[in-house]
């Protein structure tokens, strides 16, 4: 079997569904985190990707369509079934001035390279050998009906490592901004897309023609609010976001709701702020429940602002067993609106 | 029926006879039939999740796995399946409708609805259900495989690997500490041409997947996979080498993936004659012809097994369908086995209102 | 390179150095773990142990010296350097009936292992594939100038893996018999061995010479005290006591000190009825600080405990950085004596 | 010096030229001189942690880089040594007094003490500080080579790995994706028949190590490790087909650990009579000879390259002892680039007072 190489004539015109914001036209996430990946690989011609099935099919989630033909196949290289392999390799690809982006198929599969990722890669600056600029991208999260394998939510895995970031958006706007300002940072990132948000409709958004990056680091107020904050990530913020009108509406509640956006490093500031404000704090994650990252933004909070705490920290998580196939399952499994606003009527009326 | 005696009986082809032919024919169909109705569940939208057909690849799980022995006390050869081989465990003795009820997430599948597809385990028939981690089976399988030769128990354990999880670091882990220990497991790695989108040439340099057998230091063979009596005999031997403690072996069958990875892939980056090339060599047609040019059968009982597999799989549809989804509590299946630790099994916990 | 079959004649006699408690002599940590090794293997013949150096070599603690001679090849099983491919393989045998206990030469090399233990060990039972009676132990902690790669503390990486759980021994009574209590156990089991504790003269206990197990998922009130708790595991537990000793005389304090034992299923029943006694709660982790235990035991107490709470909950910790190497760094990087003094004093002014 | 011209100059041995053969052997010298140093300040405590030795194997190493091109402007070839290759950093460019403070834990070590050993990074000189976990630095090596090819840069990768080393899932994945892709990374297995105390038949069940070559569709190559020109030549082989476009290669050197794993380790489990057979075949005293045979050195001149490393050690140690421990502050280095990020960096974090 000898190596293929592709002969690819590089088309000059940028494809049509690569240039939605140039014409104007509001994107979804999965859009806006393609162009984010097309602009970046033009702007600097160190970026490049690796991963499964990236190339001529364009990903599985057809992230990156389109690019194998514009860029190349070294550009564009797809990889053998090896997350550790081809995530070590990229890390030793950025040693040497690339910067490379990995694509997990499912993030799940990124459990295959934790190993090079906490050892290797988070390590490399404190050990000496320089920084490892290096996206880790791909799909998470459940309501899909993706089963055990196909769902998870890989961040607690990694939160505890001390040199990765972990980036999560929830909206078209960040997605595009946080990855490139991911892609330009010179740290390790994880940068999680939830895949049902990918070409959720109501998540469509215009954006801005210029180039823009949101700042790594920056927690968002999605939702202004004084009585209680919710703080949330992901498809939470959107979840959080229905339970806050309907809290509105019923009980004249006024929820504030923090996108955290980027979960490591942690923007404590933000969440000390508004919990300052309202005097009591829900967290919600899709992620499972015991050791989620509720935990340590509670410690957060009762080392930064124990005082101004009215009631108990609270949490809405999944359940703590793997992400079941099954719809009735999954549902159950998941965090319901209905358990936000029920956490949220307990705090206010405590 | 399915037994033992069943290698050494017959005078024709690898030493099976005439009963045992109709077998292979009889599970071959069985295994297309159900993917087919699977097919068409999906596309009513009663398949959860997605759907891996084996169309052009049955002859493989089916020859292979002809050549285990098949036990339904747990004292047989056991096995796990890739996404695949479907066609394996229903050679096992998996029933056709409880393999439909796990498709379509049913509350009374295998799984009640918990895991999917042929993620199935049963002990007692000799099944493992695969994770979808690729090349972890390997690891597991040659746990198994280890625990028989420790025991002295003359059983094999059987793998599959299509030809990307070769390029795991689980299957290079787990096989050579199979081989290394001399433990009974066979793997088969399944050339299909393809992983997902990306062809072989994308997945390895070497010049076959057998080549990877002498950095094991195992026994190897390599066969059509689209012949089922040729990966019949194959697995026999190897089987039969592991069984006699003569240690691990790796083959290799070459096949095709006649359908896109799952059935949302239209497969674009397929060249049309490639495909065309396979279809004329279809696994279930080419073992029809053969047993009709050697005399082996006669059109009728073909035509008998046929009508008696789509009756079995029709009535088998109606009993997944007809079956109830789970009840949402069915997610508190135990993660642990006391029972007792259940508290942070809730998406919310207030505190005791009394506090409040 | 034809396989090695050992020739082992089995010996009649259990040797010397795991007949100290019959013998009515004190054990030190280590010998309390190789002693319960023994004995367990000694009980079921399906209990055997595999890992790298294990046999001849006695492991690189030692803690199997002398296994191989008595009990054969098979049952104290040098593998290949592949640690998720003889976790994996453990967890297949356990399936097949046997009760595998793995050694990591190095906990640090687990991490090696998180693929098949996360995704295929912790979820098999709920998956529909059974119990997996599996012990996966070995050395873990700092303080030894191992640096960032032989010191690592890796509960936080498991913790959040339901179906898992997760074992961290303080005293040689412990150890025996929660390592008995493990492999007994039909869950697969995470058992940490604090490599600075082995062999630590303070720690030699003179054990009962009875079989006893001390279950798992059950905290023990270390020190009995009424005005602050101290949760610690592992080091933390001696340096706690340390720092508790240092507060009675000093300060007239009486510290509580609650020593998890086992990390996963947490003790939150202990955690809180401490707490409501002494209303005031400090984590002492040697593993580092963001994401580390101590958040989701603040979280517990918040959801359980919070109207009892007399003051912020604190946590000493390791620094946020890989375990470094050189004496002085190491010393900077762990938890003090004096942190715990701190905000000990701190949290009985509050 | 050190130049790529080295290897075209001279008319003996694997075409060195009288400079270049008494160079290696300085370098050997060094090796093992260095090595020396380490065991007795190890004896000393002053080595803190483990010391490893490479006695018996200094040919793999040092035969082996000289073959690379070494820059000492980061445009050169790049390596990353395994715990036995201290010898690949000296002839790398590493300054002996650096790599003695290394060991020693100095505040002024190349990572002011948080590492250890070899693990040291020098781009410019074109080394890699590898990671404890053992077929990591498999995977980071390939992206390195990956990087070449792409940039269309004549430069190879180098990895060193054990004959344990290639059992790691992480070998496996890294090496197949260098191979794929055909980047110029250049594998040597240096077989010195123990990892650990585990030896080469409980590692793999094949027949030698190249035979894994096969199944990564690589070029490969087998030599004896303790002969320094026989290195040399196999890894020029190899080097300059990767530098040449043609993709990966897997070595094997055959050696001996003749020291235990870690100066803590007895080796009580190595026969007395393997030991003896290899001390008789040391890669030191045996280049000597050769050197001497073939008249390619004088021993006049091979006593003054012994002096001059002996003098250059001394001095070495003598730097090192002196340099000071590091201040405790120096474990607060810097994980992320960005200096804000500093919060969690704290054993222990009081709420402002005024809230007390
Ligand atoms: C570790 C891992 N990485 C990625 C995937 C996603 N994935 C599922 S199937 C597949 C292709 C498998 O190809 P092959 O092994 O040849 O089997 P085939 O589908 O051809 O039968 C991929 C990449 C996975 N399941 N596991
Ligand atoms: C993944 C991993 N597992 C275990 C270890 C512990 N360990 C360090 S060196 C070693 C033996 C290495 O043997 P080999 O690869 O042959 O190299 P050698 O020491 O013989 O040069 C082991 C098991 C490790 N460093 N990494
Ligand atoms: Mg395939
Ligand atoms: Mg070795």
């Amino acid at each position: 079997m000898a190596t293929v190489k592709e002969q690819t004539v590089r088309p000059r015109e940028k494809p049509e569904h690569v240039r939605h914001t140039e014409l104007g036209k509001p994107v979804t996430l999965l859009e806006a985190i393609r162009e984010a990946l097309w602009e970046e690989m033009e702007r600097d011609p160190t970026v490049f990707l690796l991963g499964e099935d990236i190339g001529s099919y364009g990903g599985a989630f057809k992230v990156t369509e389109g690019f194998l033909d514009y860029f190349g196949a070294d550009r564009v290289m797809d990889t053998p079934i090896s997350e550790a392999g081809f995530t070590g390799a990229a890390a030793g690809a950025a040693h040497m001035g690339m910067r490379p982006i990995v694509e997990m198929q499912f993030m799940d599969f990124v459990s295959c390279a934790y190993e090079p990722l906490t050892n290797y890669v988070a390590t490399s600056r404190w050990r000496g050998s320089g920084p490892v600029p290096l996206v880790v991208r791909g799909p998470v999260g459940g309501g899909v009906r993706g089963g055990p394998f196909h769902s998870q939510n890989p961040e607690m895995a990694f939160f505890h490592t001390p040199g990765l970031k972990i980036v999560y958006p929830a909206t078209a706007h960040d997605a595009k901004g946080l990855l490139k300002a991911a892609i330009r940072d010179d740290d390790p990132v994880l940068y999680f897309e939830h895949k049902k948000l990918y070409r959720l409709p109501a998540l469509r958004e215009t954006l801005p023609n210029e180039d823009f990056v949101v700042p790594l680091g920056q927690a968002r107020v999605h939702r202004e609010g004084k009585d209680i904050t919710v703080v949330a990530y992901g498809m939470m913020v959107h979840e959080s976001q229905r339970a806050a009108e309907q809290l509105e509406q019923e009980d004249g509640l006024q929820i504030e709701i923090l996108d955290l956006r980027t979960l490591l490093p942690l923007d404590d500031d933000a969440i000390v702020q508004s919990v300052r404000k309202t005097n009591r704090l829900l967290v919600v994650h899709e992620d499972t429940r015991t050791g989620g990252i509720a935990g340590e933004i509670a410690l957060r909070v009762s080392e930064r602002a124990f005082e101004w705490l009215d009631a108990p920290i609270l949490r809405v998580t999944a359940i703590d067993t793997p992400v079941p196939y099954s719809p009735p399952l999954e549902d159950y499994f998941l965090p319901q609106v209905s358990d936000i606003v029920t956490a949220c009527r307990y705090l206010a009326k405590y | 029926m399915i037994n033992d005696s069943a290698v050494a009986a017959g005078v024709s082809a690898g030493g099976l006879g005439r009963a045992q032919l109709h077998e292979l024919y009889h599970y071959l169909q069985l295994t297309r039939q159900v993917e087919q109705a699977l097919t068409n569940l999906y596309r009513q939208n009663k398949v959860i999740g997605g759907l891996y057909r084996s169309l052009g690849q049955e002859a493989t799980a089916v020859g292979a796995v002809y050549a285990l022995r098949r036990r339904t006390d747990g004292t047989g050869d056991v096995l796990a399946p890739a996404i695949r081989n479907l066609g394996s465990l229903l050679l096992m003795g998996a029933p056709p409708a409880e393999v439909l009820r796990q498709y379509m997430a049913k509350g009374n599948s295998p799984t009640a609805g918990r895991e999917q597809n042929v993620h199935i385990t049963d002990y007692q028939r000799g099944y493992l259900a695969p994770i979808s981690h690729l090349g972890t089976m390997i690891e597991i399988l040659a746990g198994v495989a280890l625990s028989f030769r420790m025991r002295g128990e003359r059983r094999v354990a059987l793998g599959f690997s299509g030809d990307g999880a070769t390029s795991t670091g689980a299957f290079h882990e787990g096989f050579n500490f199979a081989a290394v220990q001399r433990a009974p497991l066979v793997v088969i790695i399944e050339n299909n041409r393809y992983a997902y989108s990306t062809p072989i040439e994308r997945q390895t340099a070497c010049e076959s997947f057998i080549e990877k057998a002498g950095g094991y230091g195992v026994w190897s063979e390599c066969c059509d996979g689209n012949d089922v009596l040729a990966v019949f005999g194959m697995t026999r031997r190897a089987v039969e080498r592991a069984r006699a403690g003569e240690g691990a072996a790796l083959l290799e069958v070459i096949t095709y993936r006649r359908k896109g990875h799952a059935e949302h892939d239209p497969q674009h980056y397929v060249p049309a004659e490639e495909l065309k090339h396979w279809q004329e060599r279809d696994p279930v047609d080419a073992f029809e012809r053969r047993l009709l040019a050697e005399g082996w059968a006669t059109p009728d009982e073909l035509e008998t097994i046929r009508a008696r597999v789509a009756e079995q799989v029709e009535r088998a549809r109606d009993q997944a369908e007809s079956s109830p989804m789970p009840e949402p509590e069915g997610a508190l299946y135990p993660v642990y086995g006391d029972a007792e630790i259940a508290r942070p099994w809730t998406r919310l916990s207030l505190p005791d209102p009394h506090l409040a």
